[in-house]
């Protein structure tokens, strides 16, 4: 069988796209183009898939197709025990798994009325912030690289790694935790653990002003992320866009400050906003908050040797535990914003019904209204200073 | 809960922000769901999540409301009955809500006229299946899931949460 | 004309450059087990199927850009002889030749500047 | 699609008729050669799925160094690269454009099955479930199976010492130490 062959027998049906590009078709101009980005991309993060009408290099109607990663979290939550689900909230988001430990732990206890020990709460706040330090290193990291740097993605998985380092003494892994139990922590953090996250502190400090001197000011990355992707307050209200993206936008929100969840109303802290609404506010958004992240966990480790109680509350709930029957629902902040967790209990052994909010879903959808009429270039610098993490969106 | 002063609704129950993360339950009829949802839009409420709970009296749609100053979360909630599970879309307001209307058809077959795009969003195109509707026998009472907290004010003929208040005072 | 070693070093290094060219494709297609069937023709398009025919209206601006770079380019190479040889001229009757042949690139870099070649807008809707 | 059932061949490599032309010079020795060039630089495709992805990336990062065994040149496109890398959830919705991508790669192409997702489903594999496809073996053929959930890197760079003694029939570095042999 020659070469020609194989060309022509799949030439007649290579030019019929699937269903979602026939429906997305119906509403094209003439003699525009309709462009696949994504599933793999490597600037789409994952296997995000955005359908695109292009006249020349500028995109006339974007559609984002979800569900390439749909892994029934909300249908596994109905299957599996309390316990048993809170391994899948470390996949939800590999970025920042712990915030959605603490989401879904969080509503479980709101809803069964438990009381989680001080000492726990500390530790939770210290793995999740230094979680949180991950997330934003792997987003800084990974956007530099869409937008063609390479060099910073060296850098940033170099913190990363010290990060991951210390994080996989207390959780036991280095990318899906699911360390956070009903009632407190899974492990207490050992004196060793403190000494590296103490040492850690002054040098992670010490390298965001080369950060800052090295990509931040430089007039590339400016050209490329200044006045991209404006999203006015208007639009981050309609589509419930949250965390940086919101913050990016002038509106100072963060649920840490504004529904105090845990011990956060006892740390000092700033909420950074930028007024700019375009992709250079949600970027200088993130970098002051890796600032803002190491105070808060400066002042966790100096209050951990203070706080009472052990890592778990006294008779924590056993695996085959019922949980009573009722409603709650719990938002947490994670590197992406707004993340809830809407649990729904019949008194059994499993959950009812588990919703699972997560931000970048909402931050995603503006995406078709901010990338109307930009160049196909910088749709990618809107999409990477979304921040998606993909399993997050699908779920 | 000024907001909803002069609308008609089944239903406002006080909720209790540290109990059940809910300030105020509002149960409406399901042809005001849009009016309230530009009421909430006037007000300055953003959309946090449409989500549907599937209970023996019905499919619950809920619509919750977060606000960023005021710090009042709203949960709308519209119940619609297994025969007919249809309601308006909130999109045109709302436009995010596209997505969580798209994924609640996906996940428990809920209809939504008016909704600019209603095909599949996370299962695949033309998928027929819904995987959390459940099985009639395993549906549970709406009153025994929902914690609403105070009902404050209510319409004639609902009675949607009384079993619960009942089994309170017992 | 008489054929001395110089021709044949040129000879030979064409060749070579030829070889070093086409010698890893010609070896991979004897030595590497060729893909067949299932879609390997099917344009790439981030592993979903084409939609629509690709023959179609595409944006221009870029090429222009292009264009005028290479020909700027291939400009630049009629200066290179003028710089070798200019050492050895006397007056300002030859300056002014080359200052003739510059200035028609300046004023087309001029127009295209009025053009709008160098500016795309960032938005279009 | 007549022609499509003459493509109809024992050794497909997919269920969409994509197989393998021997090369036209199957000399062993030249073969033997070309094995040892290959394994040494595999080109794997950019091709993180999901959680995988991020412990893919850490493995091409300065701590781990992929590039000292050949394999740091992530391509984007299948066209120029030699190994699939299947690092994570494989969905039936993603599984024809799976399929597609491996067939557009040129031959001779590998396959590994990075995490326990892309090995059997992994934790997604529950009674129930109704989008994972329960491994990337039942779509494309697959060479070296890491298992983890996910990997740590060291488990990614042993897949790919594993998947380079398959191609030249030789392990070509130390192997570690077993936990508590160390002294």
């Amino acid at each position: 069988m020659s070469s020609e062959t194989v060309f022509q027998t799949r030439a007649e049906d290579s030019i019929g796209g699937d269903f979602y590009a026939q429906h997305f078709q119906e509403g094209c101009e003439e003699n525009t183009l309709v462009l696949n980005m994504g599933p793999q991309h490597p600037s789409t993060h994952g296997v995000l898939r955005v359908i695109l009408e292009v006249d020349g290099e500028y995109i006339l109607r974007a559609e984002p197709v979800l569900g390439y990663l749909h892994r029934m979290h909300e249908k596994m939550g109905e299957v599996k025990s309390w316990y048993q689900f809170i391994p899948n909230m470390g996949r939800v988001d590999y970025g920042h798994p712990l915030a959605w430990n603490w989401a879904y732990v969080g509503a479980v206890e709101k809803l069964a009325g438990i009381e989680v020990p001080e000492r726990a709460e500390f530790i939770r706040v210290i793995t999740c912030e230094l979680n949180r330090l991950a997330s934003h290193l792997l987003w800084w990291g990974a956007y530099l690289l869409d937008l063609g740097a390479f060099t910073p993605i060296l850098y940033a998985f170099d913190d990363r790694e010290a990060i991951l380092d210390i994080l996989q003494r207390p959780t036991g892994s280095r990318l899906t935790y699911s360390s956070f139990r009903i009632g407190g922590v899974q492990t207490d953090l050992d004196e060793k653990t403190v000494q590296m996250i103490r040492d850690f502190i002054p040098i992670f400090r010490e390298r965001l002003p080369m950060y800052k001197a090295l990509v931040t000011d430089n007039i590339i990355l400016r050209k490329r992320v200044e006045g991209i992707g404006e999203m006015s307050p208007d639009v981050i209200d309609r589509y419930g866009c949250s965390g940086p993206v919101a913050r990016g936008s002038g509106i100072e929100y963060d649920v840490r400050r504004n529904e105090p969840y845990s011990i956060y109303d006892r740390f000092d802290f700033e909420v950074p906003t930028e007024d700019t609404c375009c992709a250079a506010g949600r970027y200088l958004v993130r970098m002051e908050e890796m600032a803002q992240t190491l105070r808060i966990l400066e002042q966790a480790v100096d209050g951990l040797d203070k706080a009472e109680g052990g890592c778990i509350m006294e008779k924590a709930p056993k695996p085959n535990w019922k949980a009573p029957a009722g409603e709650a629902w719990f938002a947490v902040e994670s590197g992406r914003g707004k993340v809830g967790v809407h649990v729904v209990s019949d008194g059994s052994k499993t959950p009812y019904r588990i919703k699972l909010r997560s931000p970048s879903y909402s931050n995603l959808s503006s995406f078709a209204e901010v990338a109307e009429g930009v160049l196909i270039a910088d749709a990618v610098s809107i999409l990477g200073s979304l921040d998606l993490i993909i399993p997050e969106v699908d779920r | 809960m000024t907001v909803f002063e002069h609308f008609r609704t089944l239903c406002i129950a006080k909720g209790n922000r540290a109990s059940s993360g809910v300030d105020w339950n509002v149960f409406l009829e399901r042809d005001y769901i849009v009016d309230a949802a530009e009421l909430l839009k006037y007000s300055g409420f953003h959309l946090e999540s449409v989500h549907a709970i599937d209970g023996a009296e019905g499919m619950l749609i809920n619509y919750l409301f977060d606000h960023f100053t005021q710090g009042e979360r709203i949960c709308l909630r519209v119940l619609l009955n297994h025969e007919d599970v249809t309601v308006d879309s909130i999109a045109g307001i709302f436009q995010g809500a596209e997505w969580h209307e798209r994924e609640t058809y996906d996940f428990h077959g809920v209809m939504f006229t008016n909704n600019p795009n209603m095909v599949n969003l996370l299962l695949p195109a033309e998928s027929e299946v819904h995987p959390l509707v459940k099985a009639p026998k395993k549906r549970v009472a709406l009153a025994e899931l929902l914690s609403c907290g105070e009902i404050e004010s209510q319409a004639e003929g609902f009675d949607l949460l009384n079993q619960k208040t009942e089994e309170a005072a017992q | 004309m008489v054929f001395n070693w110089l021709h044949f070093a040129i000879i030979l290094f064409l060749l070579a450059g030829v070889l070093f060219a086409t010698g890893p494709l010609i070896l991979a297609m004897l030595l590497a087990p060729q893909s067949r069937g299932g879609d390997v023709g099917m344009s790439y398009e981030c592993g979903m199927r084409p939609m629509g025919s690709p023959w179609v209206r595409f944006g221009i601006s870029y090429y222009v850009y292009a264009l005028i770079f290479l020909a700027f380019d291939v400009d630049v190479l009629y200066l290179f002889p003028v710089s070798a040889a200019y050492r050895d001229v006397t007056g300002w009757l030859p300056f002014v030749k080359v200052f003739i042949f510059l200035s028609f690139l300046i004023l087309s870099i001029a127009y295209f500047w009025a053009k709008g070649v160098f500016t795309w807008p960032k938005k279009i809707r | 699609m007549a022609e499509k059932d003459t493509l109809k061949r024992p050794d497909l490599l997919t269920a969409n008729g994509n197989y393998m032309e021997e090369p036209l010079v199957n000399v062993e020795l030249a073969q033997d050669i070309m094995d040892v060039c290959r394994s040494m630089s595999l080109w794997p495709m950019t091709f993180g799925l999901a959680c995988c992805a991020i412990e893919m990336m850490a493995t091409g990062m300065a701590r781990f160094d992929l590039a000292r065994f050949g394999a740091e040149v992530f391509r984007p496109s299948p066209r120029q690269a030699d190994l699939m890398i299947v690092a994570g959830t494989v969905t039936h919705k993603f599984a024809p454009g799976i399929v597609r991508l491996y067939e557009q790669m040129p031959g001779p192409k590998w396959v590994i099955a990075m995490g326990n997702c892309a090995i059997s489903g992994g934790p997604f594999k529950f009674k129930g479930q109704y989008n994972v496809v329960e491994g990337v073996d039942k779509l494309i053929p697959v060479d070296v199976y890491v298992p983890g959930c996910p990997p740590r890197p060291e488990g990614l760079l042993e897949g790919l010492f594993e998947l380079q003694r398959k191609i030249t029939g030789k392990r070509w570095w130390p192997v570690a130490k077993q936990v508590g042999e160390c002294s």
